[in-house]
């Protein structure tokens, strides 16, 4: 299938962009729309220790315990409607007949049932595993060891045909060079590892993943940068932690929007998923809804934008919670609850009319707490995906160019406005204007600079980006 | 304040509560589990609708054809099961079964007065919350729902120490043992009651339930049987009084309180 | 000392409260003020089974674990300003000098220390555990089985004198009656209970813990109505419980509130605790900071009321979290992002000055959600406090005033408005009126009815209330 | 969008990390803990602040009058020792010591193809992360400190089979394995792997990591060691070293790790 990639913005300004809707609203699931003048709760879950022992131990784990218990939550506190979300764990893309199957197809059961019942409107996101290894090989037919690309396209097979309503996957492709290099912080090899060689890995995943959702009339959803972008935001921390400054996160984060824009371009509708903060970026080029998570995800990972990163969501994501009780009844029950009072208080002001308002609240509380917020502030994750559509067509300087817009937006602000950095994040930024500024203008010299440099990057293979 | 005139409120919330209210009434209902018999009937009715007045003349007047025995068995539980069926699908509150209960329990009164010996009831649970732990209620309900299902019940309130819970054991001798926590720093004397009644060769099923516990930790220690919800008592004691041991409760567990949650 | 009671509103209308605001700030602590301006996160922790093992391994638990976890996350997600509550377990009440003063300490000690460094506004509330039981005797002299009272009020002393910045009890005065009442729908027995034997209960405790606050220089919080109308509410549950009908339950909330108020009225200078929904109508009275919690304390217990409670709050809390580890962190990291975000957002509105516009958001979210939601809106709280008012200085009429109010706004309502009904919960609230009218207009005659009618009460003994 | 000139953000949000930025230069600290010795000195220096064009130059230049063996343990890792300092303190960030850690190892190659034997290094760590796990950062950052800090790793990666590590342990023979998971259904390994070896008769301290796990769960078998942070690796290992066991090493876990967290 063609990719038609984006070289125009779908909204005409920043300021038509607003949580709860959507250019493109997307219809699926049990009644569920998304992007149509509605936030929706998406609640996300992990097994707990020794669920995986065996398919019945992690079907009754997901089903009987997790679904049932989000179900009823749901209902008790009136919540109009739903998404659940499974992130795969590695059993299930390792036997996706022995313990995929059973657990995508009780948990959608069950919901039907309470669809019927109680008329609520659910969907559920199947988010597979990827588990493949750039040393044995990202590609069907390469991996002779464990057949891991193989196993990942089947497993999407078997969600689509059981029970999902949505598809996604974090894909991990060029993860080996940007782990490489945000040790070092070499934005270089980051752009080389995530804006390029996973832009490609991600044109080969995603048609895949459309043509099956197609198939199964389902919906593919999208993509998001976890494997890049979040490890930097992760380990860039807050404000007492040291391991990478959060300047290279922001820009990374920029870059990142760049790939995960290619889920999308390859006919994804959206949602994308949650866990990936370059959701205002990519909404402003595409106008698809996007999952988002924040304040209401500390379960998963604190960050440093829990309220700006609602500003312009469709659903609204805990990220993912380990089952176990609370006394407020279990862990998803208790994060289902906070997300889905947060959804109803936007839905509340879009009723009210008062959603931008609402907006700027959340924008503005967290617009200066990092140089990551501030370039995903509405206004600013506009500008980034500008500057990815005007070389939309070019992985490279597409990728390239959101990085420059980032970490121009911020060294302005940080000269004359309100966005204070340490010593060390002004160092850092300037060196990454400096790097980037040094890149060629040209993908077929980026390219070939970059697998010389890289060349001895363990795990780095050229073949599983045909390079 | 914003004037909420023009909100579409289904798009915020939606009241299932209203959506979902049972269709059918406790009269109809009643009315498919009533026994045929008129003065049997009266009796059923009379806990079933609370009419706390009318119950020492209705089970006077079946005391006249049944024996009392027969008046408990037939009449006072019977409507106790009718009470906890429409509990059970939503339509009575629990404050009803609480009322029916005392109704029940006048009725049964009268008829003990009329009999020989004593009553036999169905078992003996000695009930209690953990030492330093106020929270009461749910130990209290529990106990009005395992009485109205025909268990006598020895309830040693609330912060009860361990030395009186297995020295209360000892000489009542109950067939089932309840303990409640709602803290997770007063819940740790479960597993210390367990220890001292097997040093003791005590084996009963220990029923422990409230808040802070759950079924991973109650089932850690031996004779530990988990309960959710009060309304699972009835349930466990009934498998008790079968025959089941502590073990043979925990194995059947999912589906012994499955319809009870 | 003498009580003195509120006989006038100190808003001269609802539109005045606000979230951040009251009449009558309070400072305290390292650098906190609290109804000035600006809403604080206040994080509430409860220990890991086994903690209370000893008093060391208690100590290193609530200090070295909780309070140091606690401290680091509020430094890493940039909060200016946190509250610390401690609600005791029952060996610190038990041994007052073994369990609780190294506690109390240990924890002040090490919030000093960050205060210091870092400068952030700290403070810690002390909610003394209430151990007294009815049948052993409520005052002191008469539990010659544990001497508790003695004990409680030790225990308030080791607080103050050892680094407690202000001090809570949820006191339990007349509850063995409530209990008795509330599995019987028995309005008349709750009144009795909690608006009467509970409001003289208070007026014994809250002085002498008044003096000990003058004493050491700290603050006197405030009381709620935990025992009370947090089980109702709690009982009263969601969509698919059907334990008491959320119509009674709306109706305690509002006697209690009459009970709540006593506190203030011995001199405690608030804020008062978080758990006592009961907040909205007191501050409406007498201008003094609220502790509230809702959406955010899902860990807690999920109530009907998430959004709209947080309308008029001066702390917002997270109610209770059992300490352990999360993906996120601890779990009160987490519970601490999640308010302490929810706080920002809300001081963000204050400094735009659409903390009035974010306030309705709040409260329209809910309104329709629940009879008590409804009855807490905070027009109607306004109501319900002038009820109080009106019979300010009579415990009986005033307690009785505020519960007819509250059942004539949710009868009115759902005659004529949004406020949706079951069957059931119409029929209760109509018996609730009925009951409510039958009661005399005179305390002496309504003492003695209650005598007589709850003298077989298990565990109610007269003299507790020297009646 | 709303103005935002009127906001008074300090009572919204501090920026305790501007506030707080560390008045000492990494210039300042090395300063006062580099070695007199001028060839010594440079080497250091050159680790420090990542010199690696002249690393090269000035371990040759040293070599000259020191043994292999004195300018890895003097310059080299001494210069790492500076590193783990500056680290430590909040002025170095992570990636200040991977590239440091790569100046190193420039220079100890050199130093080796000038020694007679092979290195002795402070001891063997086979290190891997969880079958079915691809989270491999936080491995990948221990590695490196622990290497830097003069152990041989034995990488085996990540997605590594139990039956694989058990070989890789009984070949290697190391003095401390490693296992990191960063997820709930895969740390379920790590008991097992415990348990193999113990058959085997092998009770090497198996440093367990990784978001998923926690104290109480490496300590719940035997030989698991926790480890909440990459940069306790070092101290654990030398403690090893120093010939703590797996259980001293937990007994004194507190101690060990409370500078490194
Ligand atoms: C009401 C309440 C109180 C009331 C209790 C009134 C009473 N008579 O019980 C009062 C005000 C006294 C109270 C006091 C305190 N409380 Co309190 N309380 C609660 C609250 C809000 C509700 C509890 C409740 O009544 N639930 C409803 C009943 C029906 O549930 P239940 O008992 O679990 O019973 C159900 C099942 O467990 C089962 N069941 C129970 N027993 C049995 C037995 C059998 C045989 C069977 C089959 C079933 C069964 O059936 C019932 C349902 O059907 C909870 C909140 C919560 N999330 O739990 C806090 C809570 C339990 N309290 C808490 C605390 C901290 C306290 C205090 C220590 C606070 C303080 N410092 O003052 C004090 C205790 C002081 C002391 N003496 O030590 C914490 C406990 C935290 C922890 N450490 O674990 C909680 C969890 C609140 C919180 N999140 O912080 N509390
Ligand atoms: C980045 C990331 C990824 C990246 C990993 C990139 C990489 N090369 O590692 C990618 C995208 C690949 C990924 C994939 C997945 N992930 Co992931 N991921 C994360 C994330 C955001 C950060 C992890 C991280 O890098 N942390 C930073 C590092 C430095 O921390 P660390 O490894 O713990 O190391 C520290 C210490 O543990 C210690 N340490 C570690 N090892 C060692 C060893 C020694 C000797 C010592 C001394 C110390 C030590 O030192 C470090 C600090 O100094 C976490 C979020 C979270 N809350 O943890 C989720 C998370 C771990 N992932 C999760 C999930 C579910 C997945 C997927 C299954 C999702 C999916 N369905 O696609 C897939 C895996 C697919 C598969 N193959 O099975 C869940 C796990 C939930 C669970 N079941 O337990 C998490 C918790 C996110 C969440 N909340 O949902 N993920």
């Amino acid at each position: 299938m063609a990719i038609k990639r984006y070289t125009r913005m779908e909204y005409g300004s920043p300021d038509e962009m607003v949580f709860g809707e959507a250019r493109y609203p997307v219809s699926y699931g049990l009644g569920q729309t998304v992007g149509a003048g509605v936030v929706v709760p998406e609640i996300n879950f992990a097994p707990r220790p020794g669920a995986e022992k065996n398919p019945e131990s992690l079907r009754r784990e997901y089903v009987d315990y997790i679904t049932k218990d989000i179900l009823d939550r749901a209902i008790t506190l009136g919540f109009p409607t739903v998404q659940l979300e499974n992130e795969h764990i590695f059993q299930m893309v390792n036997e996706p007949q022995r313990y995929e199957k059973p657990v995508v197809a009780g948990q959608k059961e069950m919901m039907q049932n309470y669809h019927d019942e109680y008329g609520i409107a659910l969907s559920i996101r199947h988010t597979v595993a990827d588990p493949r290894l750039a040393e044995e090989g990202l590609r069907v037919g390469m991996d002779k060891k464990h057949s891991y690309p193989e196993k990942c396209v089947e497993s999407i097979e078997v969600a689509a045909e059981n029970g999902a309503d949505l598809l996604s996957i974090e894909s991990t492709g060029g993860k080996e060079v940007a782990d490489y290099a945000i040790l070092r912080q070499d934005i270089r090899g980051w752009l080389f590892g995530i804006g390029y060689l996973g832009s490609i890995d991600m044109a080969w995943i995603w048609p895949q993943i459309v043509d099956i959702a197609k198939k199964n009339k389902v919906r593919a959803g999208g993509d998001t940068n976890c494997a890049g972008a979040n490890t930097s935001m992760f380990m860039a921390g807050g404000y007492l932690d040291r391991d990478i400054p959060r300047t290279f996160a922001a820009v990374t984060r920029a870059i990142a929007s760049a790939k995960t824009l290619v889920a999308w371009e390859c006919g994804a509708t959206g949602p994308d998923k949650d866990c990936g903060y370059e959701g205002p970026i990519v909404k402003a080029i595409a106008g698809k809804p996007t999952a988002q998570e924040g304040k209401n995800c500390q379960c998963a990972h604190a960050d440093l934008m829990g309220n700006l990163i609602a500003q312009v969501c469709d659903l609204w994501s805990n990220e993912s919670v380990e089952y176990h009780p609370e006394f407020g009844g279990s862990s998803v029950q208790c994060w289902l609850g906070s997300i889905g009072y947060e959804a109803a208080l936007m839905n509340m002001a879009k009723q009210l009319k008062q959603d931008r308002l609402l907006r700027d609240l959340y924008m503005a509380t967290d617009r200066y707490r990092s140089p990551e917020a501030f370039i995903l502030a509405y206004d600013n994750a506009y500008k980034v995906g500008q500057a990815i559509v005007e070389y939309g067509n070019d992985i490279y300087l597409r990728s390239k160019a959101a990085g420059m817009t980032a970490a121009r937006l911020i060294e302005e602000e940080n000269k004359s406005g309100k966005l204070r950095l340490s010593k060390h994040e002004q160092d850092m930024l300037r060196k990454i204007i400096t790097d980037l500024s040094a890149l060629p203008d040209e993908e077929g010299r980026f390219q070939e600079m970059c697998l010389k440099a890289y060349k001895d990057v363990p795990l780095f293979n050229p073949k599983n980006y045909e390079l | 304040m914003l004037d909420l005139k023009s909100v579409n409120f289904d798009r915020v919330l939606r009241r299932y509560d209203i959506q979902m209210e049972s269709k059918e009434s406790p009269e109809e209902l009643a009315a498919r589990m009533v026994p045929k018999d008129p003065y049997l009937r009266k009796v059923v009715e009379d806990v079933v609708f609370m009419r706390s007045k009318n119950i020492t003349e209705n089970v006077a007047s079946a005391l006249k054809n049944y024996t009392p025995e027969e008046v408990i068995e037939h009449g006072l539980i019977k409507g106790m099961d009718v009470v906890g069926e429409l509990y059970g699908r939503g339509i009575y509150y629990l404050p009803h079964v609480m009322v029916a209960a005392e109704v029940m329990d006048k009725g049964v009164k009268l008829c003990e007065s009329q009999m020989k010996g004593a009553r036999e009831t169905r078992g003996k649970v000695v009930m209690h919350v953990a030492e330093g732990d106020p929270h009461d209620i749910g130990k209290n309900i529990a106990a009005v729902l395992l009485k109205s299902n025909g268990y006598t019940v020895v309830d040693m309130g609330r912060d009860v120490s361990i030395q009186d819970v297995i020295t209360t054991v000892e000489n009542e001798k109950p067939a089932i043992l309840t303990g409640t926590a709602l803290m997770t720093t007063t819940m740790s004397a479960f597993p210390k009651i367990s220890e001292r009644l097997r040093e003791r060769g005590i084996n009963i099923p220990f029923i422990c339930a409230g808040g802070a516990v759950n079924r991973a930790f109650v089932e850690s220690y031996p004779i530990g049987v988990f309960a959710a919800k009060a309304i699972q008592g009835p349930a466990l004691a009934n498998k008790t009084m079968e025959g089941y041991d502590w073990r043979r409760l925990r194995e059947n567990w999912d589906k012994l309180t499955a319809a009870k949650e």
